[in-house]
């Protein structure tokens, strides 16, 4: 990989004191830090320690008992999904959740929903600005298929693709979005090498080409060290460390919890 | 086989997206509409377009409408023929109460009632999911019909129930003959289908499927679940609604409750697993087999009455029926669940890929 | 008053009816994730041929066991031909397909045994209890009360099943998690059949009640669409859920029929206990016994 | 405006004119078939051009052009022309380090390249080319950090603005153009020694063009799939010369994976594919259909036989009896019409193979499909234009009669002869060279062995250096027997010795598609290639292809001694990374030879077994070790039957 200046840029997101609860079952507890503009921010823990919820925190879709959420100046108590995907912050899964009836296509379209103002009247009739959005809206899409290299599969339906595939998939789906902001849950869970190896460079190039910031949770340490700015470390649902990758790696209590454990 | 797809290549993102992107598909759809506009008004009799065509073009429409709700939004619903009787009975009241009102805006207006009514037996959907909301669009069927029969003013008092639909006439034209009628239906049918798949390829479209296939997605990705789900409900019910006016003023003559009961939603519901869930195809394929299937039932009673002088009862035929319907929802659910519209996408695809088996 | 207390008591103890129907969708859902919209079919179906088996001159006590057999007969056949095929499809394809079920049971019953309706006598009759109505000027029909002891005997031991024996433990098992239960080594599509044979029973004890009391007729089938509220309201995989789901149906249709039935015309029977459902999901989706239901991502 | 068509931007011009709005260019990007008219063509050569210009380019300089096929890259060559330069391709395949020869080679100061990949190449090589300044790309992707590089759009703006600021400068360099410069240096990779630039002139390639168009009728209406590297002759003549000599369109392909869907997409009027590409091809037919119905299959079977009996004489217009004819033509409607459209090949007016020999099997049975497939013969020095195949009048194996303007003639040895316009004007920098290949007469030697037979068609044997001498002083054709034995299916490569030797010996290489496939259908379990190649029973399979040759050369006279007496599987594919082959796929015989010497002293030796190491390299520069005990057959031989009619 050639070096490149990443150009991290001013906090644009910042988590206070979240803590989130299921019925009595502690997920997060007291939990803050901040992500900065353009940079690669991994969340890492070992399993349960409320990475995904973190992510979840993060686009609304858990609503956290305490603490504030800011993005990009606006405080808020909790988010929720759409007010999340409207400001620009799209997600993969861990578990794929791709919509399987679906053709790569068409999954990859749904990704651009937000940027189409037509009405179903206009859609129905099918002229007009109905049809030219769906026009431009595919050459989006285009672009990121293009991008991602998965023109052969390009009207494939979703279900019959293998895992790597459909992950990659997925990664597109959120990238039609144009996001600013990309929560990425174990993009290179169950993966091989060289699957691994393409969807690191994917997420560089995305980091590199359109500026992305990245929230991404992982397992592979050296992925995680490879790639990312800054980490932060949760286990059983607080925060024991954040820094950089060198930072992280040093500090004792992460090495106890997680390093020590997993690796 | 006859699927000559080299040298088809798409230079713009309008033919590529196009409903058929295969030549051979435009033509043999060209031929249809040729036929469904042209051959069969020329060929067919009265009998054949009251008591098959009429119907199976009417039914088709109701079950494109449930195939919008059920097929694309993942919303299981029971109550399809509620919704066909609030667009009856509203065509009804708008031609009866609004003076001069012209009967395809009254359709239309009743196809809007519905689709409101629609939306409000849509709400429940937001909370809750699967065969819960199944349950509770039973509730639809049993209310609205309920409501219809009992509350006077729907039926202006008629002391019967059975109210006799009023005249249709276009821009003067009356449409008395089988014929007329049928070329009427299937203009509005037609019209209609292309809109539902337009719908299906588009935004609209693809939100609803995201939202069956993966709520928790969907919203993440932007798409909001209300206004998707309850846009499902509307239009829906819109596409029931019409039907439903259909079914009263170019099938029956008559406008009346018990028309849409319980057994009418069923069959619909019956002609989309059949027919394919999730395609507008699928929602003709159903109806078509849906409709035949008594006639070729009777046929095959007859053919066995004559041959080995089987004595079948009138009652016994319809109970073979049923048995028939049943039995064909339990095989095509466990050996095709998309219907036939899959199996004429798995011939089709072998076609194309002829003499290759893959 | 008086009047409020008998319209509320005939309820319930027509709503335990509702209960019996209602514990056959929940003991076929609990083991096996099945909404079975042909249970009602099948109440229909046990009722018709104890009926058509008397109708050869069999006294009713052979007439049972021979009805029972065909029950079980008929669950267990339904198990392996329709739903097997269908494991691990989702949930609202299997309610599809049990209505296609219901559809055909419809027409194998009537062709079987013709589509007239029939009385059935079990001996009891629909006359009030004379010492309630002495008593308190109340009239208790003697057939509900002895129909819903029935209901309640079998209700009673169904739980007893299900919670002391090494088979109910098994049930629950396979209730809660399928695959645990299969890699504990418990005997899944035995254990279905079971289910489904248990659940021919309760169709038969309930089509032999419900016939009593309105006929043998096609119409039976619909006590299977009163069931559906009741479960909304207690949900689908509880029994107690099913019968105070039931008693409340009962009670609530009863007196909405006779205190709000005549302001709007009567016959809201049909849909009063939907639309309470209804209203009902709207403020509690899991129903009145189930879990909170968390979604995770 | 002048009105001579002899160079090509004057041709592009003049199509500009003549169909402005006449698809020039197609690529399948971004999920369609973008389309640039010639109109349009014209003003993006425009602009590249000028923008070379304002860059520094001028007359006589080289243009180096690497990458997959991209319109850009076609347009490119023609920019460079535009301005008096010469377009350089080069193999998009070959690692930076082989590219450094060539760039000093050609003095190469000005890059248009395709994308990253290729641009790190340049950078890699660039400390040692003192002469490459200017690096252009077509696809940013992943290049936006990169200094010193500029982007085809920059390039083509920085273009448009030179052109308004030198108004009529363009048209008038296009002026200056003389259809005698060199317009395009095609590297020939060569079997030894260093790559030769073979210096071809506008002149010659527009003669060789319009001979092929005029042979074969080509119209503006025809339409190609321009997937072969650019750096090849053939693609040159076919996606270049022809392109512009009949003004059809070229389509390029969306990636390497995706030509067989391209192609059936875009389903071309005229084709062209080396023997391999058809092969595989009809492997993969061959393997689909085991997978089909036993009644698909027998329909199959039944008029494949059927095309096997008549096909090829319908095609070429014979007297068919009436019964075959009515086969033919239901064979047409259910197996034949369908299989040409699967395989994108429906529309085929004509198609070519060419650049190896095509097995006899292979040939007929596209024939006998209905598809008119040729053979054509030529060199990267004659502009691959020397003999084609007239319809009507193809010879199995023949490469046909000499095309229009060519003058050919059996030389000293059998050597082909050929003198005509298309003939190259040098080796670039390599006089000795130019003046050891043409004689005095002017006629190029074309280095094969070859023979006119009474009709006047050519028959090729061999590379005349190639042809040796047993050591009783029989002929020894090692390619004759190496493509017998290519021809079958289950084998992929072949390496014959026998110069100087008493006897035959060869290596060979399996085909891993085909001979795999036969494993899985008969349940044989094997891991690899290695594994596979060193089964009993593969050793028996090829065994017997290898007598089957034997047999036949024991029928062709003098090659009768030529019968391979013993063989043996080789560890490995021969590759391209590892040298044992050329970028053409030729094997480098001498270095086979060289490399695995021990295998030959085994072969000859007599002895059994065999134990070999060798270090394979792959694409990204990761290098492993293959071992294995190679177990050396014994074939049958056969007595010789009767002089062959030559």
């Amino acid at each position: 990989m050639t070096t490149h200046e990443r150009r991290s840029g001013e906090v644009i997101l910042r988590l206070d004191n979240i803590s989130l609860a299921f019925g009595g079952v502690k997920a997060l507890t007291d939990i803050s830090f901040d992500v900065r503009e353009h940079e690669i921010r991994a969340i890492i823990g070992p399993n349960g320690a409320g990475k995904s919820s973190m992510l979840n925190v993060i686009n609304g879709v858990y609503h956290p008992q305490h603490g504030t959420i800011a993005y990009r100046g606006e405080v808020r108590r909790s988010m929720n999904p759409h007010a999340a995907a409207a400001s620009g912050i799209a997600r993969t899964f861990q578990n794929i959740a791709l919509f399987r009836g679906m053709s790569v296509l068409d999954n990859i379209m749904t990704g651009r929903n937000l940027k189409i103002k037509s009405n179903f009247v206009e859609q129905a009739i099918w002229i007009g600005r109905a049809r030219r959005e769906e026009l431009e809206n595919r050459r989006k899409v285009e672009e990121v298929i293009d991008f991602l290299e998965i023109q052969h599969i390009r009207k494939t339906p979703v279900g019959r693709l293998p895992y790597g595939l459909q992950k990659r998939v997925e990664l597109a789906r959120a990238l039609a979005a144009e996001p600013s902001m990309l929560l990425l849950d174990e993009p290179m869970a169950g993966m091989n090498v060289e699957e691994k190896q393409d969807m690191c460079r994917f997420v560089l190039d995305v980091n590199e080409q359109y500026g992305t910031t990245m929230v991404l949770i992982e397992h592979d340490m050296g992925v995680v060290m490879d790639i990312s700015d800054r980490v932060v470390v949760l286990d059983y649902g607080r925060k024991i460390g954040d820094g950089t990758p060198d930072e992280v790696r040093g500090n004792q209590k992460v090495i106890d919890a997680y390093l020590g454990v997993a690796h | 086989m006859f699927y000559r797809e080299a040298g088809q290549f798409k230079t713009n993102y309008i033919d590529d997206s196009a409903i058929f992107p295969i030549r051979q598909d435009r033509i043999g759809f060209a031929i249809i509409l040729l036929l469904a506009f042209v051959a069969v008004p020329l060929f067919a009799t009265p009998y054949i377009f009251s008591a098959i065509l009429i119907p199976f073009l009417i039914l088709a429409l109701a079950a494109i409408g449930l195939n919008i709700l059920t097929g694309y939004c993942g919303q299981l619903s029971l109550g399809t023929a509620a919704f066909m009787a609030v667009g009856a009975f509203a065509s009804y009241n708008f031609m009866l109460r609004v003076p001069g009102m012209p009967i395809l805006l009254a359709f239309l207006c009743g196809g809007v009632m519905a689709a409101g009514v629609g939306i409000v037996f849509g709400l429940p959907s937001l909370r809750i999911r699967g065969f819960y909301l199944a349950v509770a669009t039973l509730a639809a069927q049993f209310f609205i019909v309920w409501c219809l029969a009992k509350v006077g003013w729907f039926s202006n008092y008629s002391s019967s129930g059975v109210i006799t639909a009023q005249q249709v006439e276009i821009l003067g034209y009356q449409f008395r003959t089988p014929a007329s009628k049928y070329l009427l239906v299937l203009g509005i049918v037609s019209i209609m289908a292309l809109g539902a798949k337009n719908l299906a390829r588009s935004n609209v479209g693809r939100s609803w499927m995201a939202v069956r296939d993966m709520d928790i997605a969907a919203e993440v990705i932007g798409i909001r679940l209300m206004p998707a789900k309850l846009l499902a409900f509307a239009i829906s019910s819109f596409y029931a609604g019409v039907a439903g006016a259909l079914y009263a003023y170019m099938y029956l003559g008559t406008v009346e409750p018990e028309a849409y009961n319980l057994d009418l939603s069923f069959r619909i519901l019956f002609m989309i697993i059949i027919g394919g869930v999730g395609t507008v195809l699928g929602s003709f394929l159903g109806s078509a087999f849906i409709a035949l299937l008594p006639i070729a039932l009777s046929l095959l009673v007859g053919f066995l009455e004559n041959s080995i002088h089987l004595s079948v009862s009138k009652s016994m035929t319809s109970n073979l029926e049923l048995m028939t319907f049943g039995g064909l929802i339990i095989f095509f659910l466990i050996v095709e669940p998309h219907g036939l519209a899959r199996l004429w996408q798995i011939g089709k695809e072998k076609l194309r890929l002829w003499p290759f088996p893959h | 008053m008086t009047f409020f207390f008998e319209v509320l008591i005939g309820g319930l103890l027509s709503g335990v009816m509702y209960s019996l129907v209602a514990l056959g969708f929940v003991l076929i859902y609990k083991a096996s994730g099945v909404f079975n919209f042909a249970q009602g079919a099948m109440v229909y179906f046990a009722a018709i041929t104890f009926v058509g088996v008397t109708e050869f001159d069999i006294s009713p006590w052979i007439a049972f066991p021979i009805s029972l057999i065909v029950m079980v007969v008929l669950g267990l056949v339904v198990e392996k031909v329709v739903l097997r095929p269908l494991v691990n499809q989702p949930q609202i394809t299997l309610f599809m397909v049990t209505i296609g079920l219901a559809f055909f049971i419809e027409g194998l019953a009537q062709l079987m045994w013709g589509a007239n309706v029939r009385g059935l006598e079990l001996g009891l009759q629909d006359v009030p209890l004379e010492w309630v109505s002495e008593r308190w000027g109340m009239s208790i029909s003697k057939f509900d009360l002895a129909a819903a002891g029935v209901a309640a005997i079998l209700v009673t031991s169904l739980a007893l099943l299900f919670n002391r024996t090494r088979i109910g433990r098994a049930l629950r098992a396979v209730a809660d998690d399928h695959q645990a239960a299969l890699a504990v080594g418990i005997p899944l599509q035995q254990i279905w059949g079971i289910v489904w044979g248990v659940a021919g029973f309760v169709a038969l004890v309930a089509g032999l009640l419900w016939g009593s009391r309105n006929g043998v007729q096609f119409a039976l089938t619909f006590v299977a669409l009163k069931a559906l509220p009741v479960l909304i309201l207690g949900g689908f995989e509880s029994i107690p859920g099913a019968i105070v789901g039931g008693l409340i149906i009962g009670a609530t249709e009863k007196l909405a029929e006779v205190y709000i039935g005549p302001m709007v015309g009567g016959g809201i029977e049909g849909w009063f206990p939907y639309m309470l459902a209804l209203v009902f999901l709207l403020v509690r989706p899991e129903g009145l016994f189930g879990e909170k239901i968390i979604r995770r991502v | 405006m002048d009105e001579r068509q002899d160079t090509f931007p004057r041709l592009l011009l003049q199509h500009a004119r003549v169909r402005p709005e006449h698809p020039a260019t197609r690529e399948k990007d971004l999920g369609i078939w973008q389309t640039w008219s010639w109109s349009q063509v014209a003003d993006q050569v425009r602009a590249l051009a000028c923008g070379l210009a304002a860059d520094g380019f001028r007359r006589g300089m080289h243009l180096a052009i690497i990458g997959d096929n991209r319109p850009r890259l076609y347009w490119s060559m023609l920019a460079a022309q535009a301005l008096g330069g010469i377009a350089v391709p080069m193999y998009q395949d070959a690692p930076a380090a082989d590219f450094v020869y060539v760039l000093n080679d050609a003095e190469i100061a000005y890059a248009n390249v395709e994308d990253q990949e290729q641009v790190d190449k340049m950078l890699e090589a660039q400390p040692q080319v003192a002469t490459l300044r200017h690096i252009y790309f077509d696809d940013p992707r992943g290049l936006r950090n990169y200094e010193h590089v500029s982007s085809f759009d920059d390039l083509q703006a920085r273009g448009r603005e030179f052109d308004l600021a030198h108004p009529g400068w363009y048209d008038a360099e296009i002026a200056k153009g003389e259809t005698d410069d060199v317009s395009v240096m095609l590297y020939t990779s060569g079997t030894t020694g260093k790559p030769k630039g073979v210096c071809l002139t506008h002149g010659a390639f527009i003669a060789a063009g319009r001979g092929g168009c005029d042979f074969d009728r080509l119209t503006e209406r025809d339409s190609i799939l321009s997937y072969l590297p650019m750096a090849w002759v053939g693609d040159h003549l076919f996606s270049f010369g022809q392109w512009l000599v009949a003004g059809f369109t070229i389509n390029c392909p969306e990636s390497g994976d995706t030509v067989m869907t391209d192609l059936r997409e875009i389903g071309p009027t005229y084709y062209f594919a080396p023997p391999r590409v058809f092969e595989n091809l009809l492997t993969t037919v061959m393997i689909r259909m085991e997978d089909a119905g036993s009644i698909k299959r027998g329909l199959f079977r039944h008029f494949m036989a059927v095309a096997r009996r008549c096909g090829a004489e319908i095609l070429a217009g014979k007297p068919v009896a009436a019964g075959d004819r009515l086969q033919y033509w239901l064979g047409n409607l259910l197996v034949y019409g369908p299989l040409r459209n699967v395989l994108g090949m429906s529309r085929i007016r004509i198609a070519y193979t060419a650049g190896a020999a095509i097995g006899p099997d292979l040939f007929r049975f596209y024939r006998s499909i209905g598809i008119n497939l040729k053979q054509l013969y030529g060199q990267t020095e004659t502009c691959a234009y020397v003999c084609l195949q007239p319809d009507g009048e193809v010879k199995l194996d023949s490469v046909g009669k000499p095309a229009p303007e060519v003058d050919l003639k059996i030389g000293a040895g059998g050597e082909v002869l050929v003198r005509g316009p298309m003939l190259l004007r040098e080796y670039y920098k390599r006089p000795d060279d130019t003046a050891e290949s043409i004689d005095a007469d002017g006629y190029f030697r074309t280095g094969d062995a070859g023979l006119l037979d009474d009709g006047g068609h050519l028959k090729i044997i061999d590379r005349a250096k190639d042809v040796g001498k047993l050591a009783n002083g029989a002929m020894f054709a090692p390619n004759y027997i190496e493509n017998k034995l290519k021809f079958f299916p289950h084998i992929k490569e072949a390496v014959a010795f026998g110069h100087d030797r008493d006897r035959v010996c060869a290596f060979i290489n399996i085909d891993m598609g085909s001979v795999g496939n036969w494993a899985e259908r008969r349940g044989l379990a094997y891991s690899g290639y290695t594994d596979l190649a060193q089964k009993a029973e593969v050793r028996a399979l090829i065994r017997e292809c290898v007598e089957q040759i034997n047999a036949e050369l024991a029928g062709e006279g003098e090659l009768a001694d030529s019968q391979v007496h013993r063989f043996l599987i080789l560890h490995k594919e021969l590759d391209p990374d590892d040298d044992e082959l050329t970028r053409t796929r030729k094997v480098r015989r001498g270095f086979v030879a060289e490399k695995y010497g021990v295998l030959i002293d085994a072969l000859y030796g007599g002895k059994q077994v065999e134990h070999i190491e060798t270090l394979v390299r792959f694409e990204d520069g990761r290098t492993n070790m293959v071992a294995a005990d190679l177990v050396i057959e014994d074939a049958q031989t056969f007595a010789a039957t009767g002089r062959r009619a030559a």
